[in-house]
């Protein structure tokens, strides 16, 4: 299917190529050959951890994602972690004050933050708080400190300053959804038999709230919570555009224009083991939190 | 991967907001570099970095004229005009302390020749390439080549002895996959050394104490920080917030914006290269026309009635904010062969066209789609746009059809379509590059980029005259009868010459070289 | 009359009523919508039709006349010289059609899935949901891309223009439909469960009519919130996918197109061209939105 | 002064047409050791006494009017802190059903200490000494193991047994228990009824029960207070109050109850509400009803049943590929004769259910043999007739609230099978037969242009009826008719369902959990248990001289609520 998104033959050769050039270098990259051999190809090789060499960077395909695969993780972790901890914090609130006026403001303008598009709100972030106040950096990482093969811009400062716009930017939206969800969840479970029962033994809201009604919330919350995650990986496409981010999001669209098949293939097998890493880290989540499935399971 | 440890345990690389010292400038533009090895890409931003580090024997300088690098004199030799004689420069050094010599030339010229070198196009005509001598260099072509130096800007010297050493004799094969020494480690005679780079992300790169230009250059800018910016705004955003210091793509509607910002400022030059439109007028009958069994661009006054009207003027003013200089013809002012004459603007106005539309009895008009990038040229798709505009009002309907390069040019290549914007730089600053590529009948080894279907054996049996052709005056008497053919035949529809437009911070003083090319050591501080 | 009148009495309206947040969120989105589909008798200008644009128009500020030409414009012009009220009519018409017709195919398959999946059980029932999972964590806007790019390529260079907004509708539409099959599935599953469904079993109705007779009338509260929500994520993705160059044509800009346009004009001072369609965008997708949220609470379904 | 003492307590709902009153000023006291019993319909109110007493009244309940006091303490206008630490400590609650009272995500260990900490000073280790013990004598064998388990590792009668000891987790002085046994089955409830005496009787607690449910009430209260619509009507020893009811809502309660220990003919006095009565008076031979009956077989067996099994596999897993197997019916064989009732008793999950579905069709039966008027309704129907012949079995379910499609109008409900089965000419015809059956069901006039969500829990089951009505049916299902609904509603759909069966020649198949509701209705009884039939006879003789040692235990266990007469 990559073949309908251009031809990489012309951004591979100059402007001076020839038609000659181009009949050979496309002989020599296979393109000639019919779809089915060349994914088989593809797949033959990648079952050997061979993803190819990315024709724009001329560069192992495996090395070019292992490089950006840990600016685009941190990225998604602290949004993450954003949108988990003021989504679950919000929902919370909003669940236990159902009718305050605080509540209502939380509601309808989280609403505003998933009523225009991501890029539009990077874009406003950046002129507020990088060109009109210059508190914060409009792209890239920052410094980043090398741990192993992993690059990590949590360490420095300036890597930490960096990080805020664009998680803010791509949590926004997850965070508004887990807010309502866990909201609507909350509410449920705080009608539930047992959390009367726990009012009528005495217990304080707090230890209600947070011990009895929270736990129970979770546990719908991380199967929605944990497949969204997916779509954070996703929308960082969007997020590490606008901010010049250095993730894979970026290298995908780059790989899009320059019609890299190698890692927009390889990127794609990434997001599907992502998919699969999140399911399983949900399900091992689920066993954590309710005991029900853990006896299930030893059965 | 060694590089990369190196550059991110460094210590900061990139400080934010203003306090930059005054040594260091941070530069952004929107692409980066594909690949250190300097002969495996012939692509700008790859050559703009490759430049600072590596040197050709004869180099242009900020205002694009030839001057001396590692050659110091060069011609073609009186006796052989097949061969062009080259005198090296003595006493240089590489990065890593090797001498520079002519076995390097000879190594580097047959490296940029090889197979998997994407610089051998410009080096079709060499037959072979010597050393006389440890300083003395020559070059011989298949027949005289009066333009030889033209071509030499880009191809880069690398020091034999580190190649060999370091298994980078072959060049970076890109399309096959490979991935070599030369690839990320960099070894130059250039005024800049390598220190860090992680593609895409960042390069940084410090002053060659050992350059022999020292002295010569101002050489203020002792390191430089190098970050690709894709997103226009982002990348303007950084220049407003001072986190960097020179970008090379200002959109033109920021222009004002960072002009008036007090820190900063926009200095700009005319562009080599020119923008227009190519129309299918060699086909019996087109695709995507609404026309069945004729071709309307194949009659002239079709051609012409277009041609007045594209409303230059309104482009330049709104869409392209005087940022452009309206075109009379498919070539950039600094090419030989471009005269005042041949730019000027065609007459008529919207009755007229209409006249002729009417004449060549397309009264009632046609549709036709037109193929344009969004990603290559200044506001490309607006230019389109607008053209759609001025097309409808002598009743042309136009679907425009605005794709990513990548999707754009292959169309050309392939000749399936009828209508499209292209946009042509000449390197050479030579008619006959452009000739060769554009207005040759298409085939094996010329024409590759005429999309017209125009194919005139006259026009390509002098085409082909001028690569031989010594004597300077009779070639350009050639030149001239083929651009007066051309704006006969009207191959193809000019829009515009661009501007180029750099944005950077007041302490930073440098004129804008017409190919773009930041050349840092001519750079001054204040 | 009669149903009229029990509209008027019954709860939902009464709750409606009492709640000023739904109630201006409805004029709101009525106005908007109202004036989209009416854009050709409102609007000053066809901002569609290329004969009838200036380019020296361009970059009119609002309610000041233009440098060149001395026209003026109720919200300026944009760079095409394009006045910008009318092209946000015209663009809310293109947004809003992408956004129902997305929103009505990822319906009809969600739906259709969903049921199947609820009223068959067993195998059919997990592969739908494995599907729908996959695709859940598979991101939307990536298979909008992939669509977008595979459709492009099929589709005849000439009919692009027209097939933009039809690739948009698939993408947007087919990576939508997981939220409505899981909410249906849901809902079903619970229904499914209850005694008049067994009882329409017993008079001999088959399953087909059981599920879209019986059925699915009483999971229509759960779809309708979910279809509004999805109206104003649709709107949002097109928008989003025009970001990323896969959106509706330049010259037959969506609301996305528009503001795509209009954030290169954000630092220049032209801020009309992207401050009066994101304004709309925001306007349409908040009040969808919060009539969404209105509608959630009030008819109350079980949603996941 | 009585320890609890309720005073003139109104309890308001506001509502957009009003304040509804849930309770129009009840007086009540409670002394120590002492179990009153609250009993009433629903609607009566009678649980909200409990909630405001523990001062949870839902949103936006409040109280009116009135005044509650515990031992001195004025509990109502008590601020919320300070309530709360009362809660659990001196009044506790015990709510009706144990699988949902329970935080399914905590062990039971840590929801006991944690009340018991928070109101004993014990330290840890003693709070965990105090909840084994407790465990031990709420009886819950096993007690240090059982401990650490979750709730769903317990069964609904021992998760009742925790709820208990939570409740007892503080030696409170006042227990409100609101339905403790509604959820459980026949047997169960017998022994956590005895539980709850005896604590009481041991600790010297007070105790409010709430229950809809005579039976309870005459084996556990000492006094009880009767509630019709938010009044309280009479009050007084168990006694007094089941033998010599005064109030004429009292008697027609009393009445309405099958007694346990005869069989009467109809219930009588069942008219206090405004629900109708029996069957409308009408002529079979000239009514639709009586159209095209081809009947008349004698008395052989209208429906046999022979070696029936039900295997259900649970499809979990990825792709619904492991899956465990549930033996829900097993070589089950009976048989029905014309115009008979046969009933089936036994608990939950005894697979009685299961086979009112494997008659219908709804499942289908892993082996056996269901003939119905000598076809196989197991063979795929051959025939047109064969189709009718099947749709000649109806049902009529458990919950009134979800067997009628809340989106159609009734009429619609009621006219779809004569619609689908062709019984009548025309749309407008079934219509108006629909109409007209459910005026002999006794609705009124405009009920078919309404949606069920207009009627009350006997109403819907009249439409039920009507509805299984409009197949022109020969046999009857009536899977637990009356469970869900109010003992005096019981009353009047039982005497509904008799009538028709003596009109119509029905033969019914009952089934039930509800012993006494089956020695009121059938002639034939069978008793199951996991699956499987122990027993089938004669029903007087079922509980005259019970055979199984499991059908004895049951008539052993059922509530005894005996009339004299």
């Amino acid at each position: 299917m990559f073949r309908f998104v251009g031809d990489p033959i012309e951004n591979m050769l100059g402007q001076e190529r020839t038609d000659a050039d181009v009949e050979r270098l496309r002989d020599q990259l296979g393109l000639d050959d019919p779809f089915l051999l060349q994914y088989w190809n593809f797949l033959a090789d990648a079952v050997q951890g061979n993803l190819g060499i990315s024709f724009r960077q001329g560069r192992p395909v495996v090395e070019v994602l292992i490089e950006r695969l840990p600016a685009t993780l941190e990225l998604a972790f602290i949004s993450a972690l954003f949108a988990i901890l003021f989504g679950v914090l919000l929902g919370v609130y909003t669940a236990i004050r159902s009718k305050g006026w605080l509540t209502n403001l939380i509601l309808t303008v989280s609403l505003v933050g998933v009523s225009l598009p991501t890029f539009l709100i990077g874009i406003l972030l950046i002129y507020l708080f990088a060109v009109e106040l210059g508190w914060l950096p409009s792209f890239g990482r920052g410094d980043t400190v090398q741990i192993g093969w992993w690059t990590t811009g949590l360490l420095t400062i300036s890597g930490l300053k960096a990080i805020i716009l664009p998680a803010i930017t791509l949590g926004l939206y997850q965070m508004t959804l887990i807010m309502r969800l866990v909201r609507s969840e909350m509410s449920e479970v705080l009608n539930s038999d047992y959390i009367r029962f726990a009012r009528a033994r005495g217990l304080s809201e707090r230890t209600i709230n947070f011990k009895h009604a929270l736990k129970n919330t979770l546990v719908p919350v991380i199967t929605i919570t944990g497949l969204q995650l997916g779509s954070i990986i996703a929308f960082a496409i969007v997020t590490e555009t606008v901010f010049q981010w250095p993730g894979v999001g970026l290298l995908f669209i780059d790989s899009v224009q320059f019609v890299d098949i190698p890692v927009m293939a390889a990127y794609l097998m990434f997001i599907s083991v992502m998919f699969v890493a999140i399911n399983l880290i949900v399900d091992i989540l689920y066993v954590i939190v309710d005991p029900r499935l853990r006896i299930e399971g030893a059965n | 991967m060694k590089l990369m440890t190196l550059l991110t345990s460094s210590a900061a690389v990139l400080t934010l907001a203003g306090g930059v010292s005054a040594e260091t400038l941070n530069w952004a533009r929107a692409g980066d570099s594909l690949t250190m090895d300097p002969h495996a890409q012939n692509e700008g931003p790859t050559h703009a970095l490759a430049s600072q580090i590596y040197e050709p024997l004869i180099q242009r300088d900020m205002s694009g004229k030839q001057v001396a690098a590692l050659a110091t004199e060069w011609g073609p030799k009186a006796d052989d005009p097949n061969v062009w004689a080259f005198t090296l420069r003595e006493g240089v050094t590489f990065h890593d302390g090797a001498e520079f010599d002519s076995e390097d030339v000879v190594f580097s010229f047959n490296r940029a020749m090889s197979t998997n070198s994407n610089m051998k196009e410009l080096l079709s005509s060499v037959v072979e390439v010597r050393a006389v001598g440890k300083y003395g260099f020559e070059i011989v072509t298949d027949g005289p080549n009066p333009i030889m130096a033209a071509n030499l800007n880009d191809i880069y010297i690398m020091d034999k002895g580190w190649s060999e050493a370091n298994n980078a004799v072959e060049v970076q094969d890109m399309e096959g996959g490979e991935d070599t020494f030369a690839a990320k480690n960099t070894n130059g005679t250039g005024p800049y050394t390598l220190v860090s780079r992680v593609p895409d992300n960042k390069t940084v790169l410090k002053a060659n104490p050992g350059y022999w230009g020292i002295g010569q250059f101002p050489l203020e800018i002792t390191e430089i920080n190098y970050t690709p910016i894709k997103n226009p705004a982002t990348r303007v955003a950084a220049l407003l917030s001072g986190e960097v210091d020179f970008i090379q793509d200002v959109p033109v509607q920021d222009l004002g914006r960072v002009d008036a910002d007090a820190n900063l400022k926009v200095v700009k030059a005319p562009q080599n290269r020119v923008i227009f439109f190519g129309l299918n007028q060699g086909d019996a009958d087109l695709t995507t026309d609404n026309v069945d069994g004729k071709n309307p661009f194949a009659d002239l006054r079709v051609r012409q009635a277009m041609n007045m009207a594209i409303n230059r003027e309104a482009i330049q003013k709104v869409v392209m904010r005087d940022q452009s200089i309206p075109a009379g013809v498919a070539m950039p002012p600094f090419v030989n062969g471009w005269t005042e004459a041949l730019d000027s603007i065609p007459a008529g106005n919207i009755d007229d066209a209409k006249a002729l539309m009417a004449d060549a009895g397309y009264g009632d008009g046609f549709s036709v789609t037109l193929h344009c990038p969004n990603d290559r040229y200044i506001n490309d798709e607006a230019i389109c746009q607008a053209a759609v505009g001025m097309f409808a009002q002598i009743g042309i309907t136009v679907n425009l059809d605005a794709k990513p390069k990548a999707q754009h040019f292959p169309q050309i290549g392939n000749l399936t379509t009828d209508f499209y914007m292209l946009g042509w730089g000449v390197p050479t600053y030579d008619s006959e590059y452009i000739f060769n590529f554009l207005m040759h009948t298409k085939g094996e080894k010329r024409g590759s980029w005429n999309g017209t279907r125009y194919s005139n054996p006259d026009m390509d049996a002098k085409i082909v005259s001028l690569a031989s052709e010594t004597d300077l005056a009779k070639r350009d008497a050639t030149i001239g009868e083929i651009w007066s053919q051309v704006q006969e035949d009207l191959l193809y529809l000019p829009i515009h010459h661009q501007v180029l437009n750099w944005g950077m911070a007041n302490k930073v003083e440098t004129p804008v070289s017409p190919d773009d090319r930041a050349r840092f050591k001519y750079f001054t501080l204040n | 009359m009669d149903t009229l009148k029990q509209f008027l009495a019954s709860d939902f309206f009464y709750s409606f009523r009492r709640t000023p947040v739904a109630v201006v969120s409805f004029c709101i989105a009525v106005i908007l919508i109202l004036s989209a589909v009416l854009a050709p008798v409102i609007a000053p200008y066809n901002p569609f039709d290329p004969a009838t644009l200036n380019l020296m128009n361009g970059f009119s500020k609002p309610m000041e006349p233009n440098a060149f030409t001395g026209e003026t414009f109720l919200l300026g012009t944009d760079d095409q010289g394009r006045d910008v009220f009318s092209t946000i009519l015209y663009g809310m018409r293109v947004s809003l059609f992408v956004g129902f017709a997305a929103v009505l195919l990822a319906l009809v398959l969600g739906v259709t899935l969903g049921l199947t999946a609820a009223m068959a059980g067993g195998r059919t029932d997990a592969i739908i949901m494995r599907i729908a999972d996959i695709q859940l964590s598979f991101p939307a806007i990536l298979i909008a891309m992939l669509i977008f790019g595979i459709a492009k390529g099929i589709t005849p260079p000439d009919m692009r223009n027209q097939m933009a907004i039809w690739v948009l509708i698939l993408s947007i539409g087919l990576s939508d439909w997981v939220q409505f099959a899981r909410v249906v599935r849901g809902a079903a599953m619970v229904e499914r469960q209850k005694e008049y469904v067994e009882a329409a079993q017993l008079i001999g109705r088959g399953p087909f009519t059981v599920a879209f007779k019986h059925i699915l009338p009483n999971v229509v509260a759960s779809v309708l919130v979910i279809a509004t929500i999805s109206l104003a994520l649709a709107i949002i993705a097109e928008a989003t996918l025009s970001f990323l160059g896969v959106g509706a044509p330049p010259t037959q800009p969506s609301l996305g197109t528009l503001i795509r346009i209009g954030q290169g004009f954000l630092f220049s001072g032209e801020w009309w061209i992207l401050f009066f369609p994101a304004t709309t965008l925001l306007l349409l997708a908040l009040s969808v939105n919060l009539l969404g949220d209105w509608l959630r609470n009030t008819l109350n379904p079980n949603m996941d | 002064m009585a320890m609890l003492d309720i005073k003139d307590l109104t309890i308001e709902y506001p509502d957009r047409h009003g304040v509804f009153q849930a309770t129009k000023n009840v007086n009540l006291t409670v002394n120590r050791g002492e179990i009153l019993g609250i009993v009433g319909e629903s609607g009566a109110g009678k649980s909200t006494i409990g909630n405001a007493v523990m001062g949870l009244l839902q949103s936006p309940g409040r109280i009116g009017q009135g005044e509650v006091y515990l031992d001195e303490t004025r509990l109502d206008t008590l601020p919320f802190e300070d309530m709360r630490k009362l809660r659990g400590k001196k009044i506790a609650m015990i709510f009706q059903d144990p699988m949902t009272s329970l935080n399914p995500l905590e062990t039971v260990e840590s929801q006991l200490v944690e009340t018991i900490e928070l109101h004993l000073k014990l330290g840890s280790a003693g709070a965990r000494a105090r909840a084994v013990s407790l465990l031990d004598q709420v009886g819950i064998p096993d007690p240090e193991q059982r401990i650490s388990q979750y709730p769903h590792e317990f069964s609904g009668g021992m998760r009742q047994r925790v709820v208990i000891a939570l409740a007892l987790a503080a030696e409170p002085d006042v227990i409100i228990a609101d339905e403790p046994t509604t959820a459980l089955d026949v047997s169960i409830q017998a022994q956590i009824l005895d539980l709850i005496r005896d604590l009481c009787r041991e600790k010297n607690v007070g105790m409010i029960l709430v229950t809809h449910d005579m039976g309870v009430i005459s084996q556990t209260a000492d006094r009880v207070a009767v509630m019709y619509r938010g009044k309280l009507v009479e009050i007084g020893d168990t006694k007094q109050i089941t033998q010599n009811p005064q109030h004429e809502y009292t008697k027609a309660l009393i009445s309405a109850v099958p007694p346990s220990n005869m069989r009467i003919d109809r219930f009588q006095h069942v008219g206090f509400g405004k629900e109708g009565g029996g069957l409308k008076e009408f002529d079979l031979n000239n009514h639709w009803l009586g159209q095209g009956r081809s009947d008349e077989k004698g008395d052989a067996a209208i429906l046999q049943i022979k070696d029936l099994n039900k295997v259900f596999k649970s499809t979990s897993g990825f792709l619904g590929s492991k899956g465990v197997e549930t033996h829900a019916v097993r070589d089950v064989s009976f048989e029905v004769s014309t115009g008979q009732t046969f009933g089936i008793v036994g608990e939950s999950g005894s697979g009685k259910s299961t086979i009112a579905r494997l008659i219908t069709g709804i499942h289908k039966p892993t082996s056996g043999q269901v003939v119905f008027e000598g076809l196989d309704l197991l063979a795929r129907p051959k025939s047109r007739q064969d189709l009718l012949t099947k749709r000649q079995i109806q049902m009529i379910f458990q919950d009134p609230y979800s067997s009628l499609n809340p989106r159609m109008r009734v009429e619609n409900i009621v006219a779809e099978p004569i619609i689908v089965n062709n019984l009548a000419g025309s749309r407008a015809e079934a219509i108006s037969i629909a109409r007209d059956l459910l005026q002999l069901v006794e609705l009124d006039d405009t009920a078919g242009r309404r949606f069920p969500h207009a009627f009350s829990g006997g109403q819907r089951q009249r439409i039920s009826i009507a509805r299984a009505l409009a197949s022109r049916p020969r046999f009857l299902i009536c899977d637990e008719p009356t469970s869900a609904l109010d003992v005096s509603i019981q009353a009047q759909i039982l005497n509904l369902l008799k009538d028709l069966q003596a009109r119509l020649n029905l033969t019914l198949l009952f089934i039930s959990h509800d012993l006494p509701v089956m020695r009121q209705m059938c002639d034939q009884i069978a008793v199951m248990r996991y699956g499987e039939i122990v027993e089938t006879g004669d029903a007087e003789g079922i509980f005259v001289a019970p055979q199984h040692s499991y059908t004895q235990d049951l008539i052993s266990l059922m509530p005894k609520f005996e009339r004299l007469g």
